[in-house]
């Protein structure tokens, strides 16, 4: 394929497609990065194949600069540990490598994220005790989003997961606004981008706040403010994400089709 | 020096009613053999302990051998929720399900504090989160040097740790490679340990990668070749992906579960790992 | 990624006047190319860390590099004393020695806290002994769970870690095999690390025992072929005991040491380690 | 050479070959044993290559369960990790396998021994600051003493090195009597065993102090009390320890020979 026709919009793709190549353009090459699994995997594995060839992977289970030639299932796939520079034991990953401030960026999913960004992987409902679902837990977030240099979030926006204030909070964003993570002690930046199906959000640098600074091709404002559970405020640049590129989608495509 | 058992014979011994009871495995080596032959020998009132609780704890809490869990992520990889899990949590079957949770860093770091003889471990984490809202096994702790407050988190020490692993020899030295996640600290945390083998090889032939945790450190090993089918063994098979799909349909009722558990379980006294391709 | 410079340029970016460095390897390589490559560069006023200071210190606290020397255990293994050492503790010659002492269970976890991004580390040590009555880094730290009470030691994290490897590939990814002592934990609670190898590879090939740090924890690396020279480099050369020896006579007199830092280290801008033989 | 020859008392030996032999025959098999370097070490191999073959040797440089085929000639002796069954990481070695209590024999050398069989490795002198002999500090040693389950030490006895109370505890023995272990919270039985050049010395079971409960052959106990820094009690039941076997003799004298 030429560059030129590669670099060229692609004619059809689904939103989610859109929303892992947003988010694989995140992520800058020569940098590290700890992977959740799911939609972080993935557009972390797709911005090694396209812009980002030196990207570390980082997965919890121990694998360090993992190279996958197919998309792991599981943060503890085989083929991570095949391909690494190193596969080190658990307890290693979080204190050597991730506590200590060395990874670029965490990079996660959510099933509820609010306002400023923090996260609920735990319980939806008001009773931590008799929870209306009872979601997987905190696995490895709450060090990633404390300990990263930045944290990426990538996540489906709808009213159900973009609410004003998550029910639980497993792993902290920006607190309840301006300098919440400074008072906690918290290394890292915390969230500073927020990728979804319909656009990208980044926290306003005074109020902390999670503002739509781009929209995805076809999607309208309105649309996004629909799937806000709170009273989203919308940047006065408002950008539009370029389309995905043939390139990128075959990339994607070839990514999750070895997968499946 | 390990002694060598059967299955049968091992677990017996070392998993009692009301114990403490390890099963780690991070996706890789997860003790499946191990687990179906807890829940034949009808063990009852286990704090079941591991930082992935994923179908090996949904079939052991479904089965009625587990009255808490102290756990850091609990679910079907890639899949979706467990069931039985929720089950238990939420209505209290077949018996109510007591949970402590925690995140991997503090799991991982209570085996750390477990193997290494102390009674807790520091860390950065939790800070700001919910959680030690809710567990009284997070607290902080100061730096005398610096004045900084950190978290500690007390050592888990279980009564038993079972894991699976590639090789043993037959004096019990142990060898595994690929993903090892928290196999030593979890065995060296361990007042009893079990290691069920896909072999038991004359020597071990040293690898890359390869972790080995001496014999004279472990209680006892058991064969149990596809003992971690259906999760995978390096070197041995891969993941049976499509185990992990129809779990999610027999996990989500009650008694499709109970024919499973029937079928597989309990008319399967083999050492594997219970597969139902 | 780790840059790949000469030891020269290395150690001249690494290595400044009044920096903490701590040139690591337990036993087995000892950055000695490096080490004399710090004087010939006449470097002062270092504060040099390691937990077995041998030769490497006891040339480099000769030469005057050093004014305070943190450690657990400071002698010429199976030969005796370590005489300029001595000479700069008890003479204050060439420059006086203030000394930071510890057990190598303090220095290892020091360097585990230094690594793990902590202030301090917790071990069950220094109990009962006259150490922490001389050493203001040892303090008491109570467990928030059961009340006992335990040793707290502040976290390492010197400027600067050197450490000798056998292989690095283009990249700067590090291999080590044999006994790794603190390498990872030395390099990776360093701001700055730099570590020299036998040979620079295309392609690290995955060998039993090897332990690899990624390019990208490392600051620097440099070739320095027989670098770990009198000490050894599994699978490249053995440990040089007759310069162990024959160091006794030399660092027991001034002059005789004078002539050879002159001889061996002024005298010979090699990368070698510097082989009195 | 028939068994009957190999258990015939050898004909000539020196006091440091008695030395080492009744430290190796102190050795069970089957057992685990943290050696230190010297006097320790050369003992430790000869059990293995006597009675205990099976006897679990542990070196601080992160050899477990060495076989060395000659004497190492420092605890990070290359034949160590060559041979061992796992190498670890020196933080792995104090944590994960001697602070937990599970080895059973600490095994060490003094260059200052006490009454209470508490150890100097230090200085020698009152002043800290201005000793009268620098030596090389504490090691490992502290930390073994403290915790392996029993220790046994192994030093050559003279009033210099065998004193009424050390100038600078570097590692508890029974520290000055009875309870002050347990005061202490040291988990270990601290040394049961002191085998020197003349004999073997044990504490009391009541005052912790060591007693001469052996001479070895040849030896009067006049001259043990003569290098010994403290009025030495002398055992009622004094034994007298068997002369090296032939056997024994072989096996030291090889694995020293393989060495030089």
């Amino acid at each position: 394929m030429s560059q030129t026709a590669s670099a060229r919009p692609a004619a059809g793709y689904t939103t989610d497609e859109m929303m892992s190549v947003a988010a694989a353009r995140a992520l800058r090459d020569g940098t590290s990065c700890f992977v959740g699994i799911g939609l972080p995997s993935t557009a972390a594995n797709l911005a090694r194949r396209t812009h980002a060839p030196n990207l570390v992977l980082i997965y919890e289970s121990g694998c360090l600069g993992a190279k996958p030639d197919r998309l792991p299932l599981s943060i503890g796939d085989g083929v991570l540990a095949d391909t690494a520079d190193a596969v080190i034991g658990v307890p290693e990953v979080f204190n050597y490598w991730l506590q200590p401030g060395r990874i670029d960026v965490g990079f996660l999913s959510a099933a509820q994220l609010d306002r400023f960004g923090n996260i609920n992987t735990t319980v939806i409902g008001d009773d931590y005790a008799d929870p209306t679902v009872r979601l997987p837990g905190a696995g490895g977030a709450p060090e990633i989003a404390a300990s990263c240099r930045e944290v990426f979030v990538v996540v489906r926006q709808s009213r159900r997961s973009f609410v004003e204030r998550v029910d639980f909070v497993t792993s902290v964003g920006h607190g309840r606004g301006p300098g919440d993570r400074e008072r906690l002690g918290l290394p890292g930046a915390g969230p500073v981008l927020v990728i979804t199906d319909l656009g990208v959000l980044r926290p306003d640098p005074h109020t902390r706040e999670l503002v739509l600074t781009d929209v995805h091709p076809g999607v309208e404002v309105d649309a996004v403010r629909a799937a806000t559970g709170w009273d989203l405020t919308v940047a006065d640049d408002l950008g539009r994400t370029p389309e995905p590129t043939e390139r990128e989608l075959t990339a994607l495509r070839a990514l999750t089709a070895a997968s499946a | 020096m390990a002694r060598i058992l059967s299955l049968a014979d091992a677990v017996g011994e070392v998993v009692h009613d009301g114990d403490t009871v390890a099963l780690e495995g991070f996706t890789h080596l997860i003790p499946f053999a191990a687990g179906h032959e807890i829940i034949r020998q009808g063990r009852r009132d286990l704090t079941l302990v591991r930082m992935t609780p994923d179908l090996i704890y949904d079939q052991l809490i479904g089965a009625g051998c587990a009255r808490k869990l102290v756990f850091s992520w609990g679910g079907n990889p890639g899949v979706g929720s467990l069931h039985r899990f929720r089950d238990a949590v939420q209505n209290g079957w077949p018996v109510p399900l007591e949970i402590e949770e925690h995140s991997h860093a503090g799991m991982a770091n209570r085996y750390v504090a477990g193997a290494s003889g102390l009674p807790f471990a520091v860390l950065r984490g939790y800070t700001g989160t919910d959680l030690p809202a809710h567990n009284p096994n997070i607290k902080q702790i100061t730096c005398p040097f610096t004045g900084e407050t950190l978290t500690a988190v007390p050592a888990l020490n279980p009564d038993t740790t079972i894991v699976h692993a590639q090789q043993a020899d037959p004096a019990g030295n142990v060898q595994v490679w690929g993903i090892t996640g928290v196999h030593k600290e979890a065995v060296l945390a361990a007042k009893r340990s079990l290691v069920t083998v896909e072999e038991i090889v004359d020597e071990l032939r040293p690898r890359p990668g390869a972790m080995v945790l001496p014999g004279w450190a472990v209680t006892v090993v058991a064969e149990a070749p596809r003992g971690a089918h259906p999760s995978y063994a390096q070197g041995y098979y891969d993941r049976d992906n499509d185990y992990y799909q129809a779990w999610d349909a027999i996990g989500r009722d009650r008694d499709a579960f109970r024919d499973w558990l029937t079928e597989t379980v309990f008319n399967n006294t083999a050492t594997a790992g219970g597969g139902t391709r």
